[in-house]
């Protein structure tokens, strides 16, 4: 635990192996598969994209990685390190952080508290008895993501009380406040306000050129392709393509399979949060 | 130990099981729909035996005829209930606040049969009470066999109220998501109440078996309400088969080991195996369990 | 809701006000027994003191991981016959040793909660409230069938060796140290860190996973604790008491009525449980003893409870905060200037005005 | 007998909680002792008002009403309350103020073992319980003795200590024991332990419980199982109206119960305790219970013992209570040992007859009063 | 007032006035008027006298920043929260104040936003407790077979407990459900939500159906562009207050609304002209009210 936890600097990319590496990973639920052989590579310090169908496996491979579901097959490493049927706070200790893709938040406490919570990995654990809920520097600093957010008003606010988006945007917030060396993040832009997600696609890259790794569900074309540096497509439950988002975009696999060929209609909902990328 | 005693034991406890799921079948009901530990079902159970020994002491009226009428005056009660106390519990510490809430009643109601009846021993009396069947070299006590009878009864009619009905549909999407039940056109504050008034209308059937095969004050309640408790869990809350299997399981276990161990040790031993098979499956044996992390 | 977002109610607002009010009750509490010495009314404190101790440790387990206990009687009748059984045992004469002997019980009682927290904390909520009820079965039939435990016999404890007309003074005292002690956990565990992971697992469990909360540990550490000071005021109910039953030791109505002081007050708060242990104790004790109705002192006693549930059911110290808060405005106004500075938070103080990007914030910020 | 002011006697009752019934008994013995006293011009002159505080059946609460009783309301004298389970605490306060504690209904043997030296207990120490009984098991000749014998018994301070000397006594008679257990209090369900019993067919069956509900529930699964043993007893409840109402008069007939006072006791204080009650409360004889007895017969002997000494001085009381003097009660005579125990408590046998009509005095076989015995036990009727 | 949200009403729906042209008031009445309306959750008020109203036959959608109150809204027309002041007016009959469920029965289905599926039954048991206030068994099997055909994961996991799909299927069922009715006025809370691009496409192309054939949608969209060109009607709602109404278009290209709650620059969502989209919408099916002819709103 302590050893990840002092890596702070970015390793170049392309240098050692990847952050995060998934390897023939399958899952099925009675007669459903939902993965069916799933293996993918996490570059350190990119940005990648994780897109397909809906029911295609994104989710459940999400909770593979980081230890809400077991693998009937395959192996994960993170760094090199086998973390296969880790417990979850295991994995987060590991430098994971992820969010939900249907929002979790703690409903009966504060904003703020929501986000206390999270600013503690590098923390033994029973110093968290002697200690106060946040100090100063965290307090300040969730303060901060939550301004960026648009939640700084609402701190004090039980989480309970939270549109829809601003959970979205707390559970966001409180990810990034646990400050993780990859983040896992499952449809963050949905239900969010386009204005913000162009925002929202400003800080992921700013966190990235610190060295940050991401691993980003998403259906917003526009902002999957502005931001990643690699997306792969998944489709009934195992990857189809990895490669840079032009590739992926003409691949005429993954325009059948996700995309979709008629594109007569595209005006509907392409654009959706649309030019929001920066594009 | 005479393998005779042993069957016996078993046979003991598949008729005691269906009085026990005869007064359990109401708590399920409750439990799953309104998602409330209901501590009141002890002395909702008591209250029925009351009601069966005043129809027959006062009016003559047999005890299982008299259910026409304590079953629907303890209908109302329920309704009343839930209307004027559960319905205002709010979503946040809804366990403790229903416990709470119910011991309340408990002690209310406790203390007015009290007042009317005083803390005597009453017990119900029929012809049936004291006989038995004689099947296979086995006496089988009249009153138990017609219990266990009346619980398969009324278990199967709920079951088919649930599954089977408008209202049961409505009873069941109110317990899985009272936002979306609301938007597809389900009353879900009558349905709560009708839930909790069927819970305790069951219960009165529960009430005259319990009433019958032993005598009870207004206190005996509270023995009950743990063993009941239990039972719940075990089967799966909400689970109307599952009360059945529940009490079963319960009461040959303790049965069995009473007769070829020691009565001290059964219920140790069957609160041991009902840790054991929660620890294995934490939704009880019909449960049915959150489906996926998202 | 907003001014308890820690779901716990914030006392008094201005630190000098707080400072005065705790200083307020430790003077009241270290007076009474000077200026009520009658021993009917120091037994009656006696018992509110174990009832505002008992009500306080269960409130910092149930009341803050949302898991309801309802066989902390375990513990309490854990610490009870330990300290009864060591006292006969190494036939200790009832002096002041009894007391740590009391605190020997308690710690016994935490290492009882160990085991039935490692089963009973794998299940959730509802199970878990029947698990906790079928444990204390299991202890009070153990208690009853055990030879060491002297089975439905009980056990005898030596008397007191304190003279007749101050024997309650000792009592109060140790139980008066317990209480602050107890009372001090909690309002450390509100501001803790551990707390606050308390209170995620009370919301979310596994959500509270992936962001490295050790559920596990938290649930277990906390639920042990407060069996330690329940299990330290058994101890000192037995030497009270002077003589212990399975029955009344391991008592079924114990933790509802626990759970019923907790909520009174207001669940999850500090003062909620003190208030209610002092006052439904106090008012128990002393309804029994004056007036007597016999069972209409039952129905009495529900029917006032429902009302409560009814009209209040936050609990008391919350709805009365936010009576106050709507009706007094200069207390309202000084809540709302202090309610950035949460203690524990210290200075930090989180600006609730301008949001950076304009846009953002467009949302509604509260008034 | 006019001037003086009243004397309080203090106690304590279980009104509400487990014990409320036998509390509510304990209240009209209590009640009519002091109606008595004061009838034949009080204590020592003083006209007695008696103060009645409730304990809900919890030691917590009875503690504090002796606390309160003795130094708030300072009385004179106390009587003690309903249960062995709340005696003990109850006696420990007393003690720590210098009270004897003279009661009826705290006989388990728990009470006399520590020590304490003010109880004073006036009825007949709980474990001699079924001891005539299985005397006169032992006395019968050879052929007609029976020979297996079931004991089972409620995990009570009450009822367990009531076994183990009389299973001694049988078992030293040829007596086989062949079904002994413990129960918990608890338990609500007898049917499988019934049914072992009747499995193991034994010639005597004991059960030992405190309350009625569980010797009915047995007697009820033995009519069932058409089990009929040759000595049935129950160690209570078998002479309440609840019991015969549950099981049926005819059902009852030859079952037996020990008790230190009935109804019909011949003893001319007895009588004229039974005439008062029914004067007072109404009611026929039979549904006075021994509890209301007891409760009267404690009053009597405080009342004696302080005649004896002439004032209120507690410790003078107690040291005549310990002086060994014979207190006459309507319970029969009261003599204490150093423990406290009443030594020459009466334990009669009682047995329903007459199909279930009569409920007579069996034992001691010595006593003139006693009525011959039915049998074996007759057959179950339904 | 733009013409181009008044084509689209005047041409498809047979019932109003046609003749295409004249102003949106004009031609179509208000199906919903929400006046002055206050409503919050235990603290204050999240909607402080929002006032705007739906006309018959359009698809309105409002836009606005996270938390501005457009579910609050949404959640006050079908009665699911209270209001505290104002008035709700459907169909010239004030609503609020009613049951959800009465107010189900004059027509008004509601999507919400929250993941709103009873998680432990079936997809199948799901969609068709859509139609729960339809006793006709034969009419709910017939709609089922209409949903089931146009979504096909409702069939393909139609055994499979609704709770263990994945988040878009759900909201693809969701929104399957609340065509099992056959309403007047449809509130969609975010209907693409999670959805991938085709699924969504589907699901717009199945708005502009119902819309076509005759029910009056309310749409709320965080996909703002995508909505707003498919409306004929837009609402801006800011901090619980109506900020801005106007045509679908009007709103789109609105600067200001653009760069605070669109994502910036609007010249992107200018090249497709709204006279394009309508064309597409003669040209797909245009579904007869086959199956929907029962009414059951009573
Ligand atoms: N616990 C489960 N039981 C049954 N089926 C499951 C379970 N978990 C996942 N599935 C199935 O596995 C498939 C993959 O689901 P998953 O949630 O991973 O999809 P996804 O790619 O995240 O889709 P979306 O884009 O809609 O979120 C789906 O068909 C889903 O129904
Ligand atoms: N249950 C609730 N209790 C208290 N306040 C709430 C609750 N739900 C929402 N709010 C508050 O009401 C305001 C409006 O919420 P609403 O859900 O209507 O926003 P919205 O416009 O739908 O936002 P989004 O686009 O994020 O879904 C927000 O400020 C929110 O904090
Ligand atoms: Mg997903
Ligand atoms: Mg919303």
């Amino acid at each position: 635990m302590r050893k990840t936890a002092v890596r702070q600097s970015p390793s170049p990319v392309g240098q050692a192996g990847p952050l995060l590496e998934v390897q023939g990973v399958t899952r099925s639920f009675g007669g459903v598969r939902a993965l069916t052989g799933a293996s993918l590579a996490v570059p350190r310090g990119r940005i990648c994209g994780l897109i397909g169908p809906n029911g295609s496996g994104k989710t459940t491979l999400f909770n593979i990685i980081t230890g809400y579901e077991r693998a009937d097959a395959g192996r994960v490493r993170l760094d090199g390190k086998e973390v296969t049927g880790l417990a979850p706070e295991r994995i987060f200790a590991m430098g994971v952080g992820r969010t939900f893709q249907i929002t979790r938040i703690f409903a009966r406490l504060s904003v703020l508290d929501n986000m206390l919570i999270a600013t503690q990995r590098r923390e033994r654990w029973w110093r968290s008895m002697l200690r106060g809920a946040g100090s100063a520097e965290e307090v300040e600093r969730a303060m901060e993501l939550l301004r960026f957010v648009g939640l700084a008003g609402h701190a004090r606010a039980l989480a309970g009380e939270l549109s829809y988006g601003q959970r979205k945007l707390l559970e966001l917030a409180y990810v990034l406040v646990a400050d993780p060396e990859l983040l896992m993040l499952d449809e963050p832009a949905g239900g969010v306000n386009p204005t913000l997600i162009g925002q929202l696609a400003e800080r992921i890259r700013e966190l990235n050129e610190q060295g940050k790794t991401f691993l980003i569900v998403e259906h917003n074309m526009e902002l999957v392709m502005s931001l990643c540096d690699q997306v792969s497509v998944m489709s009934f439950g195992s990857v189809l393509v990895t490669g840079p988002p032009e590739e992926v975009r003409a691949d005429p696999r993954v325009l059948e399979a996700y995309l979709g060929l008629d594109d007569e209609e595209d005006d509907l909902v392409e654009s959706g949060g649309g030019t929001s990328g920066g594009r | 130990m005479s393998a005779g005693t042993l069957e016996m034991a078993v046979i003991d406890g598949i008729l005691t099981g269906g009085v026990y799921a005869l007064m359990a079948a109401g708590l399920t009901l409750i439990f799953g729909v309104l998602d409330m530990i209901n501590i009141a079902q002890g002395i909702f159970v008591v209250l029925g035996s009351y009601a069966s020994y005043v129809l027959e002491r006062d009016a003559g009226i047999g005890l299982f005829l008299g259910l026409l009428i304590t079953v629907p005056g303890m209908f109302l009660l329920g309704a009343f209930v839930e209307w004027a106390f559960i319905r205002r519990l709010g979503q946040h510490n809804r366990v403790t606040m229903s416990i709470l809430v119910t011991y309340a009643v408990t002690i209310v109601i406790e203390g007015l049969l009290l007042l009317k009846f005083g803390s005597n021993y009453q017990s119900l009396s029929a012809s049936y009470v004291t006989q038995s069947f004689h099947v296979l070299g086995h006496y089988l006590p009249e009153i138990y066999v017609y219990g266990f009878a009346l619980a398969v009864g009324c278990l199967v009619l709920l079951y088919l109220v649930l599954f089977r009905t408008r209202l049961g549909t409505s009873v069941r999407a109110a317990m899985d998501n009272r936002l979306a039940a609301q938007l597809v056109g389900v009353d879900v504050k009558r349905v709560a109440t009708i839930t909790f008034a069927i819970g305790v209308g069951v219960t009165a059937a529960g009430g005259m078996v319990f009433g019958a095969v032993q005598p009870f004050t207004p206190n005996s309640g509270y023995d009950l309400i743990s063993r009941l408790l239990t039972i719940v869990v075990l089967g799966g809350l909400g689970s109307v088969g599952g009360a059945l299997l529940g009490a079963v399981v319960m009461v040959v276990v303790e049965d069995v080991i009473s007769v070829v161990w020691s009565p001290t040790w059964a219920p140790v031993i069957y609160f041991a195996v009902l840790a054991l098979v929660l620890l294995l499956r934490p939704q009880g044996i019909f449960g049915q369990r959150e489906v996926r992390a998202q | 809701m907003s001014a308890s977002s820690f779901g716990l109610t914030r006392w008094g607002t201005a630190k000098g006000r707080r400072l005065g009010g705790i200083l307020l009750a430790l003077a009241v509490l270290a007076m009474f027994p000077v200026v009520f010495p009658n021993a009917t009314v120091t037994t009656i404190a006696v018992y509110c003191l174990m009832y505002m101790a008992m009500a306080t440790a269960w409130n910092t387990f149930s009341g803050f991981s949302g898991y309801v206990s309802l066989g902390h009687a375990v513990f309490f009748g854990t610490g009870a016959y330990t300290t009864a059984l060591m006292a006969t045992h190494l036939r200790l004469a009832g002096g002041y040793d009894l007391f740590g002997v009391a605190i020997l019980g308690g710690l016994v009682a935490g290492v009882a909660a160990v085991p039935i927290g490692i089963v009973a904390l794998r299940t959730r909520r509802h199970t878990f409230v029947v698990i906790t009820i079928a444990v204390f079965f299991i202890f009070q039939l153990v208690a009853t069938n055990l030879s060491f435990t002297q089975g439905s016999e009980g056990v005898v404890l030596p008397s007191g060796q304190f003279s007749a007309s101050t024997y309650n003074d000792p009592f109060y005292g140790f139980l008066a140290l317990v209480l602050l002690g107890t009372v001090a956990y909690a309002v450390g565990l509100r501001r803790s860190r551990f707390g606050l992971q308390l209170l995620a697992i009370r919301d979310d469990e596994d959500r509270a996973r992936s962001l490295g909360v050790k559920v596990w540990r938290v649930k277990l550490l906390s639920y042990c604790f407060s069996a330690v000071l329940v299990g330290v005021v058994g101890g000192v109910w037995a030497f009270f008491v002077g003589q212990i039953y399975p029955q009344f030791a391991f008592d079924p109505t114990f933790d509802v009525t626990i759970a019923l002081m907790a909520f009174i007050g207001g669940l999850g708060t500090i003062a909620g449980p003190i208030l209610g242990g002092l006052v439904l104790e106090g008012l128990q004790r002393y309804l029994i003893l004056t007036v007597s109705i016999q069972n209409l002192y039952l129905v009495i006693y529900g029917a006032l409870f429902l009302a409560v549930i009814v009209l209040m059911p936050d609990g008391v110290v919350p709805t009365l905060g936010r009576f106050l808060r709507r009706h007094g405005a200069v207390i309202g106004l000084q809540r709302l200037r202090g309610r950035g500075a949460r203690e524990g938070l210290g200075a930090a103080e989180p600006t609730v005005a301008a949001p950076t990007g304009a846009p953002l914030e467009v949302g509604g910020g509260r008034r | 007998a006019a001037g003086k002011g009243p004397v309080t006697v203090g106690t304590s009752l279980s009104l509400t909680g487990d014990f409320a019934a036998n509390g509510e008994s304990f209240v009209r013995g209590y009640t009519l002792w002091a109606e008595d006293v004061n009838a034949h011009g009080g204590l020592l002159g003083h006209k007695v008002v008696l103060k009645i505080l409730d304990d809900d059946s919890s030691p917590t609460q009875v503690a504090t009403n002796y606390e309160d009783l003795i130094t708030a309301d300072h009385v004179p004298l106390i009587v003690g309350p309903f249960s062995s389970l709340l005696t003990v605490p109850a006696a420990k306060v007393a003690a720590r103020y210098g009270y004897a504690m003279v009661e009826g209904a705290g006989g388990a043997p728990a009470v006399f073992s520590y020590g304490l030296d003010n109880v004073f207990d006036v009825s007949y120490p709980v474990k001699e319980g079924v001891v005539p009984i299985a005397q006169w098991i032992a006395s019968m000749p050879k052929s007609e003795r029976p020979t297996t014998a079931a004991y089972v018994t409620s995990n009570n301070i009450f009822a367990e200590p009531q076994i183990a000397p009389a299973q001694k006594i049988m078992e030293a008679a040829g007596v086989k024991t062949v079904y002994n257990q413990v129960f918990p209090t608890e338990t609500t369900d007898f049917t499988p332990l019934a049914d072992a019993i009747a499995a193991t067919n034994a010639q005597v069956v004991i059960v030992s419980t405190t309350s009625v509900s569980k010797v009915i529930a047995f007697v009820k699964d033995f009519i069932t199982q058409h089990y009929n043993p040759k000595i049935l007893v129950g160690t209570s409840g078998v002479g309440e109206s609840a019991f015969i109402s549950a099981v049926g008069a005819c059902n009852a007939n030859g079952i037996i119960q020990p008790n230190g006072w009935y109804d019909g006791y011949d003893n001319p204080l007895s009588k004229a305790f039974v005439a008062a009650y029914l004067k007072k409360y109404g009611g026929s004889p039979s549904t006075i219970t021994g509890s209301s007895a007891e409760a009267y017969s404690t009053g009597e002997v405080l009342a004696q013992a302080v005649q004896a000494v002439g004032s209120f001085n507690q410790k003078k009381i107690i040291a005549y209570l310990h002086s060994g003097h014979v207190f006459q009660t309507i319970q029969g005579p009261v003599k204490f040992n150093a423990k406290g125990e009443n030594t020459d408590g009466l334990v009669f046998g009682f047995q329903w007859q007459d199909n279930g009509t009569k409920y007579v005095q069996i034992l001691p076989r010595n006593n003139p009063q006693s009525v011959a015995p039915l049998y074996p036990k007759p057959a179950f009727c339904s | 007032m733009a013409a181009e949200g008044v084509a689209l009403g005047g041409r498809v729906v047979p019932t109003a006035g046609s003749g295409g042209g004249g102003a949106t008031d004009r031609d179509l009445g208000d199906l919903l008027r929400v006046e002055e309306v206050v409503a919050g959750y235990g603290g204050g008020d999240v909607l402080k006298g929002t006032t705007f109203s739906v006309p018959e036959h359009s698809i309105t959608c409002i836009v606005g920043p996270n938390g501005a109150g457009k579910s609050t809204v949404s959640a006050t027309i079908s009665g699911v929260l209270p209001i505290r002041l104002g008035r709700i007016v459907f169909d010239g009959e004030v609503v609020s104040g009613r049951k959800p469920r009465e107010v189900l029965q004059r027509g008004i289905v509601q999507v919400p936003q929250n993941h709103s599926l009873f998680r432990k039954m079936t997809v199948r048991e799901n969609v068709e407790f859509g139609a729960f206030l339809v006793r006709d068994r034969r009419v709910v099997r017939q709609r089922y077979e209409r949903v089931a055909e146009l979504f096909p994961i409702v069939a393909e996991r139609a055994d499979a407990k609704a709770g263990s799909l994945s988040g878009g299927q759900q909201r693809l069922v969701e929104f399957a459900r609340c065509m099992m009715l056959d309403p007047r006025l449809a509130i969609l809370d975010e209907p693409s939500l999670g959805l991938d691009p085709q699924v969504a496409r589907t699901v717009f192309r199945t708005i502009r159906r119902m819309h076509e054939a005759g029910v009056t949608i309310l749409l709320v969209e965080q996909n703002a562009r995508a909505a707003l060109r498919l409306s004929t009607h837009g609402v801006v709602l800011e901090s619980g207050r109506v900020r801005l109404t106007g045509s679908g278009r009007e709103i789109l290209e609105h600067p200001e609304i653009g760069r605070l709650y669109l994502g910036g620059g609007t010249e992107e969502g200018a090249d497709v002209p709204a006279g394009e989209v309508d064309g597409k919408v003669e040209e797909g099916e245009v579904r007869a009210r086959t199956a929907t002819t029962e009414e059951d709103h009573g």
